[in-house]
């Protein structure tokens, strides 16, 4: 399919203001450049876990796997096994890929199988209307935790170090330039992509106020030192007042999981002549 | 003599798995069908393991108390089973560490005069037996030519110093039928579900299903397969998703903890209509139970398990034939119905091992869903009448494939009105109708012993072997259903049609395929339940019966 | 006039539920039972919300589709809800946004007038209907200053110039009844558990079980409990199953995907003996189906989950009342028996609103297991007679407490042998009997209506709001068990004797009530179901009903 | 209960060679010390996965909690809520906390819970018969992957750090002097404790020859310095040749979360009384 409405006809119902509808649009520009440069985006799957942010695979006209809660990456992992021409983007909350399903994050991290993922981290449950998430500040005070939360967040992008994701980002809904890049960059980076996307919620973690004096875009940072990246990934611990970096921490080449998982599938009747030679060896 | 017994024991680490594994290739060479029953504790060495092997010129599925050879290869073996030895039974054991009555072989000499490693002595021990069972030399030496990976000669030497040395007191008949092919259930499911055209095994370790992922995972580049073992079983089963959604075809095998963590994926599926194949195996539960056990404790909670409503397919195959064939048939009914389809096994039969007639493999691939005709818009839901979908996957030419977990319209985009909520679920439904007729063109209720007796043994999954032995005995009808859901009532009343007394023989304490039955109508007079792990043995379900039938 | 129906409707955002409940008081407050409901999509701002409040003098649980006021913020309301609508329902809307006949109000001169912000525009039409239904200006003062938490003066303000422009063309005659309190399920199932001696809930959010955890984490303090949110259901049900170790009573809630994650815990917890209470909220499946919407799709999944075999308890409470004392009831079950007891709830239960007796309050707490008499050794899995062995908690004096999730002995220590594991099975089981014996003291199966009519709607969970309705026209019999396990087969034996049509009314595709039953001997002649999300309504209901009768 | 006597009757069923009994022999020792510090070990409960290394459950003759395979975590969490006196000791395998529920693991040390994890790390599913773990080194052969496997191991020392661990050590089972001092010194510390300890598996991963030459004592480490704790977490990734270092890299103090979720419990009485009184405001 060629010049194709990128978006469907679904209803969006995302709340006026909400970070997602920048996510939304780098998406849709990339998908378009990317026809633009001949590419099919039949080859292009979406897979999203649930919360606002996965409202996205309605969105979008393109193939989808609108999972569950907290199970984007196993999908993905998958969907990126099961067919290695695919390109797989998951869109995924920090309900979901941080709390609900965060080891799966982690061992897509481990494996660098080659899927780019995009947390939109608002650092609350959207969609069951405001609750703390592992990015929610010490001392949230969301539903479930009218008096404020007794957890220190935790900061994915030094997980993500720790774990060994060979590409690690972080863009903001507000800087949408460089979100554009970061997410091509992440999609054209062959293994693991992380991008930890600061998204606003309008609703009920609205901190554009808060994020805008203080982000800034990482420069003259070596994205191949990954004591480097460490080190600017701790600047800002998601908790405590500082600068917060954008862009790329860290990149490096790895062996890909669906290239040394490939198969050489054979011919239904040699299998059936597989199964028959196995018998044999057993009488 | 129509029937041999043989049992061998010995501490875990002994190699008593494979040792019996030889027996029991002796016996097939000799003419005789084969069913071997391993007992092991839940360590890796140490504890009292045992196989028993038992040959029969007919086909079987279970042991039998009383033992003609005893092989032993510690101390315990003997303490232990006792009671399994009459004044017939021949005794082989370990002169080094047993005293017993019967024969005892002088293993460590035998070791050390032939330069032979320890794990050696196990050669010892069956060179033994053979001759004590008067199994020609011959076929000694074809069998552990064929089933010794390494150093056979030297096993040869030392098994033939035992040949040697030791009488024939119990002398086996040959029997009449040519060696055939001896599988474990596992390995008889994996073989089918690769004849139902398996791409990939998803599954993370746990017994009883673990000896399938070795099994596949051991064999993938001969057959072409993928077998990935992933981080937990929620990743194993949304895998399993991700990858039936590029048209692969998937299957996930676990055990009854494993596959609680697998019910909301399964839930996706039953949404989704993602067609996916699970192979269950029970053991004794609750929770981590007796992992090494078995039981038939979770008919129910498969049946049902997951939120919501939607069609699947069970089958539990009564042994390794039957599990060869209905696990292709699981992996297509899945495809054709984008359905679930369980192949419910227990530890008797995935970790017992049977005859094979090789003539039981024919190519059972075939039945698939629609595939999208190539006009679109593509409409991953199109309530067609059938139900049934037709499917295509990503990378298709101007197809835009969304599948979802919501409710959804035909072209799978979230909706919450109830009008295409109520359409959606009525064309699942549908798909669960069309299945039910499918399925009564297979025979989902198997019927054995004498076809018109008035009482009969209900039975499904292992214990059919069980019931058979007791029913040729007593001249009782055994009526197995291997299809479990869409319970195959009509089948089952026709099965049943005469019978008096429905005895339902199940391993587990509250009679569950009794109670499915029920729901249908149909409603079994007795029960007869064990519950402690271990398979019914026909000495003790003959007593049980016969109290049944004063 | 006996009955009161009003409907109001706005986007999500619009504070339609608060708004809502604003009139259920004023309802309240002139003498009405209550019944809120309330209709919101999977969103957050925008799209359609509505409730519907309906004020009886009758006891009630259900709306009535035609409404005497619809109060409409937004146009999408009057064009949804046109069909609810006769010539004599009195239309009031924002004259800003709305066109139709009935009467506008101008809600944003009024609130520029009164310097007040946009949110106040719902105290304008709140005041409007006060007037058009008569109600009186010292009511709506009352019911403002109670309920409102900030800004009174002025939203009385801009309430009164509503209240003063229009007029009242359907005045609603006082009700007989003292205001009592207003409570949503969740909240009646909350204080019903704290009553019953919770000391610590755990819940991953999850609607419609969310607004359990956020009433009970906003009310901590106050009843002195803890309330935990973990990373995930796995999580919460395990900390609940470590928290039972050390005494204190913990409960989990969720719906059917959070359950899923839940269930291998759940068969611990069986094993363990570990008590349990579980609040399982449902919504309309399978997988994230209308997560907004509700179904009683789970109810063979929640009797079933788990591999293996472990009594449990299981009710579903059909309004607020019965879910403030069942709720207490499961909790001392679960204490008293270390079992596994289950809130059965639906979005229909948990988020409508009813009328309740503050009496209904009464202390349930009490029944507990024995404790341990502090004779060393203690023996966690004591085998007494009544398979309930007496408790310990860790830090007792002298007390080594071992639970486990494997097959044990006594003392809590894994076994392997048959011998044990049968006989601690049998033990579980006697719990099991025990707590049959137990329910046998509770009216587990409500019987209502014409208690002599041949006729019976066999209904569970909040269905019975709309049965009872129904009943009281048709002079039908309405069955309703509340304890779904263990099964009252005696007690629905009797409440159905002399029924000749028993007509199940469920709201899932496969009348799951009927099925179980079914599998107990009782058999529904005829079933009603409705599975779009949509809880039945009286005036559909009483259409099939018909059709059924004839 | 004094002098009791610390191992149980019941049947010890690990293989000879098998690192575990030194793990055992520790905590006996620890608990032995304990009681004659005038500490009962009636406030002591352990609570195990399933695993070789949860039958400690069975041996050590204190309260214990064996629990489920990858869920010996959020059980300790509890108990420590439950109970704030009691001293939690979880021991747990690779296979349980770092695979099936890592994501407990990673929360426990963000949430600074005052719990002991001892990670029996013998890179090697044991008591499934031998496949490989997160820790198992690239190439792994084992039942599962008879071809080796196809991912890295990432290093659970690292990933703690990035967690939040408050404390952070290596032990091994052929250095029992230091696991006694590393499992005390966890146990003494108030919050989240973590030791991983490399554990012999003499069947399936005995890797003795290969450790023992390689391991050494942190000396001149400066604990409470995070980016040397890092940097000496990172010398070896579990995978590669190097030197092996042994002991604690890392500890600092931080609220604990037994300590801020802390309840006043109420009176049954006075509990009716609220629950009347809530309904009072709702009438
Ligand atoms: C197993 C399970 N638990 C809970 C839920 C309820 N649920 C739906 S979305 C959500 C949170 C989403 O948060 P996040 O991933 O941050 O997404 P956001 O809405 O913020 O974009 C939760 C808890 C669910 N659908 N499934
Ligand atoms: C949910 C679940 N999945 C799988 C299993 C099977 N199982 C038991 S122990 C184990 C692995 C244990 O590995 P590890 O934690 O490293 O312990 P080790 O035996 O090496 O000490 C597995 C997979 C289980 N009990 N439960
Ligand atoms: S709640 Fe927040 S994240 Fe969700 S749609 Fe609204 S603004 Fe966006
Ligand atoms: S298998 Fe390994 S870990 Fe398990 S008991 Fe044996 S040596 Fe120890
Ligand atoms: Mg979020
Ligand atoms: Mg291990």
């Amino acid at each position: 399919m060629t010049g194709r409405q990128i978006i469907t006809d679904a209803q969006n119902t995302w709340c006026p203001g909400c970070g997602n509808f920048s996510i939304q649009h780098t998406l849709k520009n990339i998908l378009t450049e990317r026809e633009e440069a001949g590419k099919s985006l039949d080859d292009v799957v979406l897979v999203s876990g649930i919360g606002c942010h996965a409202k996205i695979a309605d969105y979008l006209n393109i193939n989808s796997f609108y999972s569950i809660h907290g199970r984007t990456i196993p999908v993905a992992t998958a969907i990126k096994l099961g067919n290695p021409r695919l390109t797989v983007i998951c869109c995924s909350g920090d309900g979901d890929s941080y709390a609900e399903g965060l080891d799966h994050l982690i061992f897509a991290a481990k494996r660098n199988i080659d899927i780019t993922v995009i947390i939109h981290d608002n650092r609350v449950y959207g969609l069951t209307t405001g609750q703390y998430t592992p990015t929610s500040p010490l001392g949230f005070k969301g539903k479930s935790t009218p008096s404020g939360t007794a957890e220190y967040p935790f900061n994915p992008v030094e997980l993500m170090l720790a774990s060994g994701a060979s590409y690690v980002a972080r863009g903001y809904t507000k800087n949408m330039n460089l979100l554009h890049n970061l997410i091509s960059e992440g999609i054209a980076h062959r293994g693991f992509a992380f991008i930890d996307v600061l998204q606003i919620c309008a609703t009920f973690f609205p901190a554009a106020d808060y994020y805008t004096p203080r982000v800034y875009e990482l420069s003259d940072h070596d994205r191949t030192n990954f004591e480097s990246a460490c080190k600017k990934a701790r600047e800002w611990d998601y908790n405590s007042d500082s600068p917060i970096a954008l862009g790329t921490f860290f990149q490096r080449s790895l062996p890909c999981f669906d290239d040394t998982m490939t198969v050489h599938g054979i011919e239904p009747k040699d299998r059936q002549q597989a199964v028959r030679d196995l018998l044999l060896t057993r009488s | 003599m129509k029937n041999v017994s043989v049992l061998i024991g010995g501490k875990a680490g002994d190699g008593i798995n494979s040792a019996g594994a030889l027996v029991a290739q002796l016996l097939n060479h000799i003419g005789y069908n084969i069913y071997l029953y391993f007992d092991y504790p839940s360590l890796i060495r140490g504890g009292h393991n045992f196989a028993i092997i038992r040959g029969s010129e007919q086909s079987i599925g279970t042991c039998w108390k009383t033992l003609d050879f005893l092989l032993a290869l510690n101390r315990e073996t003997l303490e232990q089973h006792r009671d399994n030895c009459s004044s017939d039974t021949a005794i082989i054991f370990n002169a080094d560490l047993v005293k017993s009555a019967g024969q005892g072989i002088p293993v460590k000499e035998i070791l050390t005069d032939e330069h032979a490693p320890a794990i050696m002595g196990n050669s010892a021990i069956i060179g033994g037996f053979a001759k004590a069972a008067g199994i020609e030399w011959d076929v000694v030496e074809g069998v552990f030519k064929s089933y010794i990976p390494k150093g056979v000669e030297l096993n040869l030497k030392v098994a033939k110093r035992a040949y040697n040395q030791l009488e024939t007191v119990h002398p086996v008949s040959k029997g009449s039928r040519s060696p055939c092919p001896l599988l474990t259930g596992n390995e008889a499911i994996g073989l089918g579900m690769v004849n139902g055209g398996l791409d990939v095994y998803v599954s993370y370790p746990m017994t009883p299903s673990s000896s399938l992922l070795h099994f596949l995972a051991e064999q993938k580049e001969k057959f072409g397969i993928m077998v990935v073992h992933p981080e937990n079983e929620i990743a194993v089963i949304l895998m399993a998703l991700g990858l039936a959604y590029t048209g692969k075809r998937s299957a996930v095998g676990t055990s009854g903890g494993g596959f609680c963590l697998m019910t909301e994926g399964l839930s996706l599926a039953g949404m989704a209509e993602l067609p996916l194949t699970l192979v269950v195996s029970q053991r004794t539960g609750p929770s981590t139970g007796l992992p090494t056990y078995t039981g038939q404790s979770d008919l129910h909670f498969v049946l049902h398990a997951g939120q919501g409503e939607y069609p699947r397919l069970i089958v539990a195959p009564g042994d390794a034939v039957e599990a060869l064939y209905w696990s292709a048939v699981a992996m297509n009914m899945a495809w054709k119905f984008q359905v679930p389809a369980f192949i419910l096994s227990d530890k008797t039969l995935s970790e017992g091992t049977y005859s094979v007639d090789p003539a039981a493999v024919s190519d059972v691939r075939g039945a698939d869903s629609p595939r999208w005709a190539g006009t679109a818009p593509y409409f991953r839901y199109a309530d067609v009448p059938s139900g049934v979908s037709p499917l295509a996957f990503p990378g298709t030419k101007d197809a835009v494939i969304k599948v979802n977990s919501y409710a959804h319209d035909e072209a799978g985009i979230t909706i919450e009105d109830a009008h295409t909520v109520g359409q959606m679920t009525e064309k699942r439904l549908r798909k669960g109708e069309l299945l039910t007729e499918e399925m009564r063109g297979y025979t989902g209720v198997n019927v054995s012993g004498m076809h018109d007796a008035s009482t009969a043994l209900f039975c499904w999954g292992s214990t059919k072997g069980v019931c058979n032995e007791i029913a040729a005995l007593l001249g009782l009808r055994v009526v197995q259903p291997v299809v479990l859901s869409p319970f195959p009532t009509e089948q089952l009343k026709k099965a049943i049609a005469g019978v008096r007394s429905l005895i339902s023989v199940e391993e587990n304490a509250t009679a569950q395929l009794a109670a499915l039955a029920e729901r249908h109508g149909i409603i079994a007079d007795e029960k007869i339940l064990r519950y402690d792990g271990r398979p019914f043995l026909p000495d003790d379900l003959l007593v049980k019966v016969k109290e049944m039938m004063i």
